[in-house]
């Protein structure tokens, strides 16, 4: 039960076998070229067996490089019989190596000037550059907005308009849900803010809530006058 | 077309990514490549003699104009950034991958020792690499590389710009003593 | 702080919409009012002098750095939405779900005449068209339908204003054109 206490992550102490092996090489201040394997063996396996006491769930890995370790220790021990045997130790040299400069590389890599840490860079709202004189794109007055309005309207089967129920959407709610469209997306259609199973009731409600948005300023709305759609931009 | 360098400098000023000089060669139709670089070589220029707010960057095969890093602080004050936020784990897995890539899971897990399921999936996420297909050896494992946003990211013109790693030689090296 | 105007331009450059000079005070703490103002201005100045690529606008309270309009068709040359390349078939394909929706595989297969999980797979991809569920018959088939980008796409308040397929080929062809 108390055990429970000190189950902690492997990844807190050391990130793999890897960590850990250099961590001894580098307590020990040893050359990665002439590593004592029975020295570091002994204390890569001490440490796995103080995890082990710790509660630390410890990976297969580990499990991996110690018996590695133990298995290049062995070979240290037998007797060489041919003067150009390779050294036993190469098999965990060449890995360290390559950790080595790969950690190095991701050393350099953080170091760099990081695009959103250091330096960032323009977030441009398409639409002002292009809104300036712009001739195809008018302001759309109340008129334009009622036709629109009354095309849907018409667009709501007959069904929908009679079936109004009790819990009819406030002109102020609507206010905020259509700001929650532009906060996620910048800018709508008219058309989208009318769904075409909408009930007449919230129809209107929409409405509106989209004229009382202009009033305050909170909406620009303009309509391309080749396609006939009615966009709001939220300023 | 006197007026080349106004007109990149507009466009720089709108693109949303870094912006190749084919791309700006094919939207002003007149200049050929070595006009469009010119005009890039100058504003770059001009923008280092004035020192002010911002800089043109060559990163990710185009030009970027960028904030100067000094005011980084200011900017993150305006702005609320998504940060990179990297863990070492994370850092050294991207590494493998760009300093090795193509390159399959088992070669990035035997370099690192560990298994890194959860970084790949992490670092696909954000979209610093991509899978680019899969390996015909048995088990068909997928193959892993770094997108145009790890450049753009890690301010780099292309996959060559990446630093040189530290030669190992012996203990003592910097790598080993920022190990911590 | 000499260099308020740098870090004011690069706030500039980095947000998305006008800056009041209230927010620029906010964010430098020091300088009040009257300074950010005078940076401003100058800001302005500078860029009216260079006659580069650029202005600063006085914007729905705020302050915004926006492209010469002078520039505007290059800038409408380079934000142009990409064109939609589609080929024949995948056009082909995309009107008869238009037309005959919610349609399953198996009956856009039967008018085509051919295999068309390529396709749908593309389109999908694309959001041009979506998954509406499942028919409850027999093998439970996949039932498509268009999807609001398809309208987008096309320039279509909705369904009813579709042109005829005929119309849509050519529309194909014109993108087609465009991209060169």
């Amino acid at each position: 039960m108390q055990a429970d206490i000190y189950n902690v992550q492997i990844d807190d102490i050391f990130e793999g076998p890897m960590d850990l092996l250099l961590h001894l090489i580098k307590k020990h201040e040893v050359d990665i070229y002439d590593i004592p394997i029975a020295l570091i063996t002994k204390q890569y396996l001490e440490y796995i067996e103080w995890m082990k006491i710790m509660n630390i769930d410890i990976a297969g890995d580990f499990i991996v490089m110690a018996s590695t370790l133990t298995k290049i220790k062995s070979r240290m021990l037998l007797p060489s019989h041919e003067e150009e045997d390779e050294d036993p130790r190469l098999e965990l040299v060449k890995p360290i190596e390559e950790y080595l400069r790969m950690k190095s590389a991701a050393e350099k890599l953080a170091a760099r000037t990081l695009l959103g840490e250091d330096t960032f860079v323009r977030n441009p709202r398409l639409e002002d550059h292009l809104m300036d004189h712009e001739a195809e794109i008018i302001p759309v007055g109340l008129f334009e907005l009622i036709d629109a309005f009354q095309k849907i309207l018409e667009n709501i089967s007959p069904h929908e308009r009679v079936n109004i129920t009790a819990d009819t959407i406030s002109v102020r709610d609507k206010i905020v849900q259509i700001v929650e469209i532009f906060e996620t997306r910048g800018s709508t259609t008219f058309n989208e803010l009318f769904p075409k199973d909408a009930e007449q009731s919230e129809v209107i409600v929409t409405f509106l809530a989209i004229l009382e948005m202009v009033k305050l300023s909170l909406v620009r709305i303009i309509q391309n006058t080749r396609t006939g759609i009615i966009r709001l931009f939220y300023l | 077309m006197e007026n080349i360098k106004n007109i990149i400098e507009s466009l720089l000023l709108v693109t949303e990514e870094p912006l190749t000089i084919d791309r700006i060669k094919n939207i002003l139709i007149e200049p050929g490549r070595k006009e469009v670089h010119n005009a890039l070589t100058e504003l770059s220029a001009e923008y280092e003699a004035r020192k002010g707010g911002f800089l043109l960057r060559e990163v990710a095969g185009g030009y970027q104009i960028r904030t100067r890093p000094e005011y980084r602080e200011w900017i993150k004050r305006l702005i609320q950034p998504k940060p990179l936020r990297l863990s070492k784990a994370a850092l050294e897995t991207l590494a493998i991958i760009a300093y090795k890539q193509p390159i399959i899971r088992s070669d990035i897990e035997h370099i690192r020792g560990v298994n890194c399921g959860g970084i790949l999936r992490m670092l696909l996420e954000r979209k610093l690499i991509r899978i680019l297909g899969r390996k015909e050896i048995p088990g068909r494992p997928i193959i892993y590389a770094t997108t145009k946003q790890f450049l753009e990211t890690f301010d780099l013109k292309d996959l060559k710009d990446l630093p040189t790693p530290e030669e190992i030689a012996t203990l003592g090296d910097a790598s080993l003593e920022n190990m911590e």
